[in-house]
Order: structure tokens, then C-alpha cells, then sequence
């Protein structure tokens, strides 16, 4: 386990970029001297205790240099919405950062990134990587609707391959996302690794197609959490690990927060 | 004068308070515990605090075998509290020795191993189990956990029940000269009768509260939150009426009582003390502020130095009526 | 267009859920009442809501006499909650029936009176009077405190033994044809027993939760905040022990149960309906919003539209597990 | 019982006048023409439910004309540190006007208005008043040091006589503000009615003064409260009153928000 600082980081920005979707700056040097691609912060959204607990946000975008790490996402519920109205200049009580992180193989050439609505967040750190890594990257983004397609210009500019999918077709293709995913397959473009976040549907869908292509497959899971880091046992998700004589499978539930948020998405237990 | 050489000089004039203190024979350097289930197996929390500062440390609470726990989603928010319905998910005694109480042994606070079990003889298998290395290990005491909300079989059961409680807390106490903490629960009638029944059968100190029994739904679903349906209501919502159950039993039995409930600032911590809990533990509070033990250590002695109280011990039970 | 006119047509145009419901034989508009001792007489809340759009109102608990109350302090706020010790002060029945409900007369919304005592023959007393003077008066029901935390006497004890619950129960029943709710403690081990014995004895309907027995302390002084040292907690901090509780009631009697306990919001309505409570009644809530009523009236008629469900005794019980 | 308003009203200016002393203009016209001096509104302090409760503060200003009303208080709790924190152009949920009120005898010609640290704040709309009625008025404002006195040039202002005691004599005269009424008293100024508000040992000393010196005594009393309107029966004292009979003594529990806050001194039940 790395080692998860708690520390009260500034809010530099704050920017509305799509309806409801916020993406905050926080200068927090030590967190982004560490941080990982598909790790997580958690964070004490209001300045008392109420909400009570603290919660959990994806590191969106690392720039050491700077010392800043950016959080994107989407005011849904009390936590969120005090979150989105907090002021530039504010300290914020975070923790991180946290999470094993995506795990990129040296061996990889090509990648296929999946965001399904908010799920992009802890995707465009991922791309960055990769493309750093001399990674070949195809990104799919999946959407409600036009306004809700975020992270296509950040990826682009990093130098991906980007296509859309929107439900209600406003935008690109209309249909689902994975809808692109299979076409590339059957277009020949075979990636090395597979990387998804968004709904469970979607997330499930993935490992089916990524499962009879033979593609490795790497998901970003969300589960309620209480502590994050590990303590609580809160936050788990059914785990299929083979078994030490190695024919017998076995179930585990494996804590999202420090097991994860990544898990290969063979061994996640979809029908649960 | 630099700040640091005045500190100095400020401590040499007046003494600092006394904040050890002793229950179930085990001497803490402060009243400040960590509760069970919220403090993971200790070594979670040494990123953020000094595992050494703590009066004492109970770990997540432990079955004879392996347990699994119960599925997601297991813990909700609900206002100023959470439910949880962890359901006893575990690494199981012997890998408790193996792989987890190695790491504490480098530090000087007391652990105390809180124990879950289906049936007396797993209770009694554990106890002898963690008898047999306390030593070696560094096993300060048991907390029988007969109040836990979220498993089927065993669990609350005990703790419900005078009689039940009697014979379980008794036939621990038979195999085991280790320290002996019962930790029970607020959902009972009358909580005295069951502090009175495990007294007399041999607990050191009694540990109160564990969970109260909540549950919340969905409605847009129509489906309960926690896939377990019901969970423990813990967090500061509790507070009071755990305060009300600490200050009954403090006035019911003669051993230590041990506070817990919604502790998460250190006016909280004193009104347990006031109220007679000679120990407090501090649970959900864990993980909404990582360093909140300490916070509240250093609170406790801040007030003690400001009322000119020289022991923490004269504060407990003060409460003037 | 004009939006009122779209208004009309869009009403037009689907039909309006049915909010009707009946419980122990008295006929509500919707399933919103208000909680004893929250709402005073009534009259209080008439310059903020309009007193015929409630289900019903249930009055502050009334005992024979009149009564003085507790000293003050009384109510004392805790995390999303309040702890109040008011001890029934009230006006006693003569002066109710004399003072308070006249004003009550002009509006189409049955009241309850919550009645409390100290002796069975009090409380058979308070029965006799009030169905006396209930149809020209205006008394839709009863509904019978056996859990009332804040007075020595009678109160709670009732409400926390199976058999005194229905010794009490049975004893009103057997003096008035009146509608009976036997509203019942969350401060018991096994609150179906109880539930069961409140039925078997002929209560119309059970209403819960009453509320939790808690306490607060000032550390300053080292008081109990409240003078009466313990207090009634009420407010959001209760709800998920109120759900999980009337959940149990719902799975174990046959009669309507009536949710209460912390509901703020009409999400907090919703859960209860679903886990079973016919009706629901409000109380710490209206001093945060005294419009909560009727917003929560509205807020179930729109969840019913947007749902499609037709009607709202649909809902009543409707958890998928 | 007046009508009580429950409205959302603007903040129009907020400053802190002492330290730790806010004074907040709301525009609330309804309230502002039906108020009487010491009448209260009750507050929601935050924009969710935590805390739960609404805060009571007394109407420290009223202005009929521009429909304003003003509000004077101390930061010291959860509640009032929110309102404190409330923001220029804010709604704020208020409701009122609650409470009786002081009594100004259209037959008095002098007025001893005596306030007590934050006790001033619904002093100064009655002085108002009394001024507007033609009565005479002396003002005695006590507080801890010189920085905490408030509303001295306020009621100067009006046209009062205003005397200061501070209890450290950082600031006229040193002592307790009770001391300079038994001055004026001793010295023959006779007041035909005595108004007060602040801690609970001066209103009782005020009391024991008033009763020996013959002169009616108002106090603004001060209870927790949870509903603000008569319902709950939280914010009880206790009132001693005659029986029917006359000659026996009946105590009875009152509500301080509605059936006072303001009681008359001699029939408050002080050592309780
Ligand atoms: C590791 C991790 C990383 C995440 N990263 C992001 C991110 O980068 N951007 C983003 O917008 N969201 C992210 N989420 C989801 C985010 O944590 C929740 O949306 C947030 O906690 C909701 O809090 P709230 O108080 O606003 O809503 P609540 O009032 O608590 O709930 C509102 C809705 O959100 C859902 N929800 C609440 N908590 C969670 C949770 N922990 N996981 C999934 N759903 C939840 C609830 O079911 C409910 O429908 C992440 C979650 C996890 C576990
Ligand atoms: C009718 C009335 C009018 C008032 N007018 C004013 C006013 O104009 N200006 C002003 O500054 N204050 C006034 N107060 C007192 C004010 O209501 C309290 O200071 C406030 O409610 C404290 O809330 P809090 O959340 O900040 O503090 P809390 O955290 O609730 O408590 C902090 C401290 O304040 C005390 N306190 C809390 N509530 C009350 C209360 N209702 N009465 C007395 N003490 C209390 C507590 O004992 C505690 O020591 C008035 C009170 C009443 C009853
Ligand atoms: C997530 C979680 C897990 C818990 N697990 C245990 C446990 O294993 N054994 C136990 O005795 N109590 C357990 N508890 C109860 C706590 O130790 C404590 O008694 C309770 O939470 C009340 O304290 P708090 O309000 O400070 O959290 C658990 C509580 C929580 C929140
Ligand atoms: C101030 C106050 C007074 C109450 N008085 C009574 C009462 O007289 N009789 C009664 O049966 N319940 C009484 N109750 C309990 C409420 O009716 C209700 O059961 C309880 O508060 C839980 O609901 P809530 O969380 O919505 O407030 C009182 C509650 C409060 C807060
Ligand atoms: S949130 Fe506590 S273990 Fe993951
Ligand atoms: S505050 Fe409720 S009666 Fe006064």
C-alpha cells in the first residue's frame, strides 16, 4: 500500500464544464508527486460534519510539475452539491492518494479506453500515461446526450484517438458505447488492454466482449465507502480468485477502496 | 523568546494533568480507544497517527474461522450517522496471529482482540486461542462482542438476554485469565439487567454501545440500501441515547464502563467521562477525520489543565445532578 | 399559453392519484397526520398551512388533569436530532374539550387525542370523557401513549412489557367504541411482542415509534443539559431505528401501522410507506418547516404521478427484498 | 396572538460591529409593519437541516418605511457562526414577528432601559419607540470590556441618556450596570418603568431593585427553544400568578415565545 496523505489542499479553480459536471483544481504537491492514474481521493465535502462521511473522487488529471491534481465530477446527491458550491481560494480536507491505479504492461501497444458518462474521470490521467508510455490509444466515450460528452477535446489534445457514442444520438454514433468497442474489434484493431469506468451495464458488457476477444481487461469499480483506506470493509465487491490448488474457484469480497478501485474485469462477479 | 523555548518554560510551571488510566487491569496511558470494526487490524491508521499515542487499540472484530461478511452495499449515510452491515468480515484468528499482530508489536499501546462467535464454544476456542499467545503476541485483553447487529446466528442474541449473557461472559471467563471487556447493546429494554448479568459472571469492564438496529430504502427502487437489509446505526446521531446507557450502567455495576457512541469532538468524550465511563472508544468518527483519537487526547488534557483537574480519573462519574 | 392554463390541462388529462386511506376505521385525504406534542392544538400551525389539507391531526398528549411539566430546560438540540423532556404539560381533558377543540370544529381533518396517564383508571377515564363528547366535539380516535419517556409514572412502563401493553390496551377498549392507535416505544428488546399483545388486545392500529430515551451533558457545569436529566430524541437522527421498527410491526400484525420518527423530506414519507406504515405522522419536523406538512403531502402526490401508481395504498409494504 | 410570517427574506448588509457582534439588515416588509419592539423572529441559520433547529433573535431595529428589519447578535454557537457566515444577497427563512413584546405605558414619562452584553439587541426598537412616544429615557448598557459595548451611540442617537459600566472599567464607569441604577435611583431619578434584557443574575438583581423602589419592571426573557410558536412547550419559565381566589400563589410554566418573551419582573419565578 502507498501511503495516503491527509492533508487540507487549496481550491485554485472551479469550472462548470458541461450541466451539473465540475471540474475543481487543487494545488496538493505531495499528492500529486505520488499519484497514480486511477487512484482516488476522498474528501471532506462540507466544513462541518454534516454530511458525516467523507466522499470518493477520482484523481481526474496529474500535473507534477505544478504540484495540482484535478477532480471532475458530477453534483448528484448532498456531498456533490456542497462540493460544487464551495469557493475558489477554500481549503479542502482531502485524503490520498489512494488505490492501486491502473496497471499499464510495458508490453502494450495499443489501448482501448471506455468512459461511460461521468465514468471518463479517472480515465484522462490513464490517457496521459499511455500516450507518455508511447501507448497507441482509442478512446470511446459513452453519453446521455451531446451536452453530457466530456473529455473529448482533453483527449484529443493529448493525441487519442477519440470516438462517441450518445443514447439519443445528438452526437456521433447513436447507441451504446460498447456498440463502438465491438465494431473496432471486428474491424480488426485489436488493443492489448481494455480500460473502462462508468455504470455496472456497461462495465459488465465490456468484459463479456473483452473476454471472447482475448483482451485483457482492466475496470474501475464504485462502491459505497465509508473510511477509504481500507478499515471498514465497507466498500467490497464479489471477487472470483482461484483457489491455492488452483482448479476450485473461490469468492472473495475485496475492498474497492485499497484492493482497488481496478480490478481485471474476469474475476469481478457481474450477477450479484 | 522563541515560541518553542515559552512552551518550554510553560510546561516546567504547571504540572500536566494525569491522563492514565486503568480498566480491566490494563493500564493506558489515556482514556482514548479505537472501536472495534472502525480501526481496521490498527496498522490502516499509521499513515495518519502515531499508533503509540493511543490509550488502547481494538481491533475489527474476529471469528474462529474466515469470514466473508455480508454483500454489498453494506454501509449507507444517513443523517449524522451511517448504517453498516459488514457482517463480521474477517481474516479469522489464526491468520489475526500470523499476519496481523506482528505489525503492532513495535508499538507500546495495549491490544485488545474483540471476539465474534456463532456458538459459546467458538467464544470459548477463541479465548483459549488468543489466551495461549496474549504473551507472545501482545494481547492485552478480550471484548466479547455479544451485540453485533449484522449476523444471523449468535451475535445480539447473547446480548439480549440476561441469562444468555450470564453463561456466555461465564464460561469465557472460565477459560481465560485474560482481561475480560463485554460489549454491549442499546437495543434492550432494560440495559442494567444485562450489565448486572456480566458483572457477576466475571467481566472486568463493560464496552457500551455497540450499533442500534436501523435500516433505509430506496425509493426509487423499492429495495432496502444495505443488501443485508437492516445495519448498525452508528456516528453522532447515537450520541445521546448511548450517553443515557453509559451514565444508567455506571451507576448499575461496579467495574469500569467503557463509552462509546458518536464520539467524534472532544466535548463528546467528556460528557461520557462525566457520565461515568472511565474509557472512552471512538468508532465512526475514524473515518471522517483520521487523526480524530489524537485531536481528542490532546483535548481531553487541554480541558483538564483548564478546569484544574489533575487526574482524568476525578472526572469520571462527576456529573452533578 | 399561460402556465396556469396548461396546468389545467395537463390535470385533464391523467388522473390524480389517489391519496385516500383508512386507518382504524377513520377516513384520512392523504396519509399525512401530524405527531403528538409537535403540532400543539392545531391552532399554532394555522398561519402557515391550511390545517383541511391534512390527513389528520393528532393533538399534545392530554392526561386528566392538568399538568404542570418538567422544569426547564427542556429541549436541547443534538446532532439532526433534539432531545426534549416536556414532561405532558397540558392543559388536562376538561379545559381541551372546553378551550382547544372548538377551533378545531370548522375544519373537515379528523383529530386525535394522544392521551396519557398515570393509572389504568386514568387513562379509562380520559377514554370514557372523550367518547363522550366525540361526536359533538368532533374526536375521530384515540391514540394511546404507553411510551411516553418523560414522566416517572405510567408513560413508558406500559409500553415496554407485553403484558402491561395489553392489560391497558384492553382495559380502553373495553370502555369506548372509539378508533384506538396504541402508539409504542422503540425502547424495548423485541418490539413485535409488544405490537402483538397491542392488537390481540383490540387496537385499532399501532403507531411508532415514540421517542428514543437519550441524554446530553454540559461539560462547563457538568449538568445534564436538560433539567429533567434524560429527554425524548426525535428528529432525522432516529429515522433509519424507526423504519427498521415499523418494518417489524408491519411483517407482524394484521392492523395499519402508522410510521413515524425523523421524516423531513418526502423521500424519508416514501420509505416508510414502503416499508409497510399506512399513514405516516410528523413531529420534530414542523418546527424546522412548519409548511412540512402539506410539502410532503405534495411531494407524495408527485411520486405517485411520476411513478404511475395509481394509488397510494399501493405503496403501503411494497419493499422487494 | 399576532399573525407570524414564514417567509424568505433578503440579507441586505451584514457587519461586524463588535467583535464577534453581527449586525444583519434582512428586507422584510410584512414583518417589518406588524413588529413590535421585543418581539423575536426564528431563524433557519443554514441552507440544509443541520442544525436542525431555528435560532431566535430579537428584532434589534425595525423600519417601517423601507420595510427592514434588523437583527444584532453574538456568534457563540453552531447556528449563529452559520448566520454569521451568510452572504450579502442570501434568502434567508425567517419567521415572525413572535412574541408579546414590551408594554410601554401610554401614562409613563420615564423609562430606564437597562441591557446587559448582547441584551441590548431588542432594547434598541423599544427605545426607539419610547422616544417617538415623547417618553424620557435613560439607557444603562453593561459589558465586560469597552470593545463589547454595543449600542451606546445607537440610542445617543435617539435622544437617550445613555450610562456605560464595564466590568473590567475599561470604559466608564467599573462595575455592574446594576450598581448605576441604584445610583439614579438613590440619586431620586424615578423611572416609571425599568426595562431589561441580558444574563440572568442582572435581570434578577434588577428585580430586587425594582420591587424595592416601587417602579414596573419588564424583563425579556430567555429559554431554548425548538418550535418558536407556542406548540412544543420547550421554552417554558416558570410564572408565578395569583390564583382565582386571590389570596393563594399558582406557578405555572409559560412559553417564552409566545406567551412573552417579555414578562413582567415580579411574577418570574427567579431562583429555580
Ligand atoms: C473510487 C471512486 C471514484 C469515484 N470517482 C468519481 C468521479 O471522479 N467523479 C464523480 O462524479 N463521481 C465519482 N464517484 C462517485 C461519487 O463518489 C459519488 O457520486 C458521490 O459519493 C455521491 O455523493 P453525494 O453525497 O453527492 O450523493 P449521495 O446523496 O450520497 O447519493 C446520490 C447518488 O449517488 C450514488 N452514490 C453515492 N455514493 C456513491 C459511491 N461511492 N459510488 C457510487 N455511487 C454512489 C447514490 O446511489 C445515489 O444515487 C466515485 C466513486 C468511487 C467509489
Ligand atoms: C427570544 C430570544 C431572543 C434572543 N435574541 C437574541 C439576540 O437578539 N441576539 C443574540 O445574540 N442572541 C439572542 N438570543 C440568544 C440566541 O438565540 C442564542 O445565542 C442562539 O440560539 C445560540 O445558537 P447557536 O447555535 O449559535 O449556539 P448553540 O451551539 O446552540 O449554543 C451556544 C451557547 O448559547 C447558549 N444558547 C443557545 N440557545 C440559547 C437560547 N435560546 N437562549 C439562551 N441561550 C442559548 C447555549 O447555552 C450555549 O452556551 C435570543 C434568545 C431568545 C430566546
Ligand atoms: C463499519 C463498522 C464496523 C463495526 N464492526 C464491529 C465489530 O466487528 N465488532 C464490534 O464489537 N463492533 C463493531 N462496530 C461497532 C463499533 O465498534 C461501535 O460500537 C459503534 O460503531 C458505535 O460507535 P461510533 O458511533 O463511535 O461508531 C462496527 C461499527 C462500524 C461503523
Ligand atoms: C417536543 C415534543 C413533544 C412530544 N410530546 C408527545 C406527546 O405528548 N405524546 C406523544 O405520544 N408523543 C410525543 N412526542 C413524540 C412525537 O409524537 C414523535 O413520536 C417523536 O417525536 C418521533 O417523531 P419525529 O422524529 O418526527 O419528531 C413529542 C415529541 C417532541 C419532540
Ligand atoms: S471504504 Fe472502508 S474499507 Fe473501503
Ligand atoms: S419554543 Fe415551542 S413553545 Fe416556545
Amino acid at each position: 500500500m502507498n501511503f495516503i496523505y491527509n492533508i487540507k489542499v487549496k481550491i485554485l479553480s472551479k469550472e462548470e464544464v458541461a450541466p451539473n459536471i465540475f471540474l475543481i483544481k487543487l494545488l496538493a504537491p505531495p499528492i500529486a508527486q505520488e499519484a497514480l492514474a486511477g487512484q482516488f481521493i476522498h474528501i471532506k465535502c462540507s466544513k462541518d460534519n454534516y454530511p458525516l462521511l467523507r466522499r470518493p473522487l477520482s484523481i481526474h488529471r496529474i500535473d507534477k510539475e505544478k504540484g495540482e491534481i484535478f477532480i471532475l465530477f458530477q453534483a448528484v446527491g448532498e456531498g456533490t452539491k456542497l462540493l460544487a458550491g464551495r469557493s475558489i481560494e477554500d481549503d479542502l480536507d482531502i485524503m490520498g492518494p489512494i488505490g492501486n491505479g491502473f496497471n499499464i504492461y510495458p508490453e502494450s501497444k495499443k489501448m482501448v479506453i471506455i468512459g461511460g458518462g461521468i465514468g471518463v474521470a479517472p480515465l484522462l490521467a490513464l490517457g496521459e500515461e499511455s500516450i507518455r508510455q508511447g501507448k497507441e490509444v482509442q478512446v470511446l466515450i459513452g453519453a446521455l446526450k451531446k451536452e453530457l460528452v466530456i473529455g473529448e477535446e482533453s483527449f484529443k489534445i493529448l493525441g487519442a484517438k477519440v470516438d462517441v457514442a450518445t443514447d439519443d444520438g445528438s452526437y456521433q454514433y447513436k447507441g451504446l458505447v460498447t456498440d463502438l468497442l465491438e465494431r473496432i474489434i471486428k474491424e480488426g484493431w485489436l488493443a492489448d488492454q481494455i480500460f473502462a469506468c462508468g455504470p455496472k451495464p456497461m462495465l459488465k458488457k465490456i468484459s463479456e466482449i473483452a473476454l471472447q476477444a482475448n483482451i485483457h481487461y482492466q475496470v474501475s469499480m464504485e462502491e459505497r465507502m465509508a473510511c477509504g483506506i481500507g478499515a471498514c470493509l465497507g466498500c467490497v465487491c464479489k471477487i472470483k480468485t482461484k483457489d491455492k490448488r488452483e482448479y476450485k474457484v473461490k469468492y472473495e469480497y475485496k475492498r474497492v477502496c485499497v484492493d482497488g478501485p481496478v480490478f481485471t474485469g474476469s474475476e469481478v462477479v457481474w450477477n450479484d | 523568546m522563541d515560541p518553542s523555548s515559552q512552551e518550554v518554560r510553560w510546561s516546567g510551571m504547571i504540572d500536566k494533568p494525569n491522563l492514565e488510566v486503568e480498566v480491566a487491569g490494563i493500564k493506558l496511558k489515556n482514556p482514548v480507544m479505537t472501536a472495534s470494526g472502525t480501526f481496521g487490524y490498527g496498522e490502516e491508521f499509521s499513515p495518519f497517527i502515531d499508533l503509540d499515542k493511543l490509550g488502547a487499540m481494538v481491533l475489527k472484530g474476529i471469528t474462529l474461522k474466515p469470514k466473508m461478511g455480508n454483500p454489498p452495499p453494506r454501509v449507507i449515510e444517513t443523517p449524522s450517522g451511517m448504517l453498516n452491515s459488514i457482517g463480521l468480515q474477517n481474516v479469522g484468528v489464526e491468520m489475526l496471529i500470523k499476519e496481523k499482530l506482528p505489525y503492532l508489536q513495535k508499538f507500546n499501546t495495549p491490544v485488545i482482540i474483540n471476539i465474534s462467535g456463532d456458538t459459546i464454544e467458538e467464544y470459548i476456542e477463541l479465548a483459549r486461542r488468543l489466551g495461549e499467545v496474549s504473551k507472545e503476541m501482545g494481547v492485552a485483553g478480550l471484548e466479547i462482542n455479544i451485540s453485533c447487529p449484522n449476523v444471523k446466528k449468535g451475535g445480539m442474541v447473547w446480548g439480549t438476554d440476561a441469562k444468555a449473557t450470564y453463561k456466555i461472559i461465564n464460561s469465557i471467563r472460565k477459560t481465560t485469565p485474560l482481561p475480560l471487556i463485554a460489549k454491549l447493546t442499546p437495543n434492550v429494554t432494560d440495559i442494567k439487567t444485562i450489565a448486572q448479568a456480566a458483572e457477576e459472571a466475571g467481566a472486568d469492564a463493560l464496552s457500551l454501545i455497540n450499533t442500534l438496529v436501523g435500516m433505509a430504502i430506496d425509493i426509487d427502487s423499492r429495495r432496502p440500501k444495505l443488501a443485508n437489509i437492516s445495519g448498525g446505526l452508528s456516528g453522532p446521531a447515537v450520541k445521546p441515547v448511548a450517553l443515557w446507557l453509559v451514565w444508567q450502567v455506571f451507576q448499575t455495576v461496579n467495574i469500569p464502563v467503557i463509552g462509546i457512541g458518536g464520539i467524534i469532538k472532544v466535548e463528546d468524550a467528556l460528557e461520557f467521562i462525566i457520565a461515568g465511563a472511565r474509557v472512552i472508544e471512538i468508532g465512526t468518527a475514524n473515518f471522517v477525520n483520521p487523526h480524530v483519537t489524537i485531536d481528542i487526547i490532546e483535548g481531553i488534557e487541554k480541558y483538564l489543565t483548564e478546569n484544574n483537574i489533575k487526574d482524568v480519573n476525578e472526572l469520571v462519574g462527576s456529573m452533578k445532578i
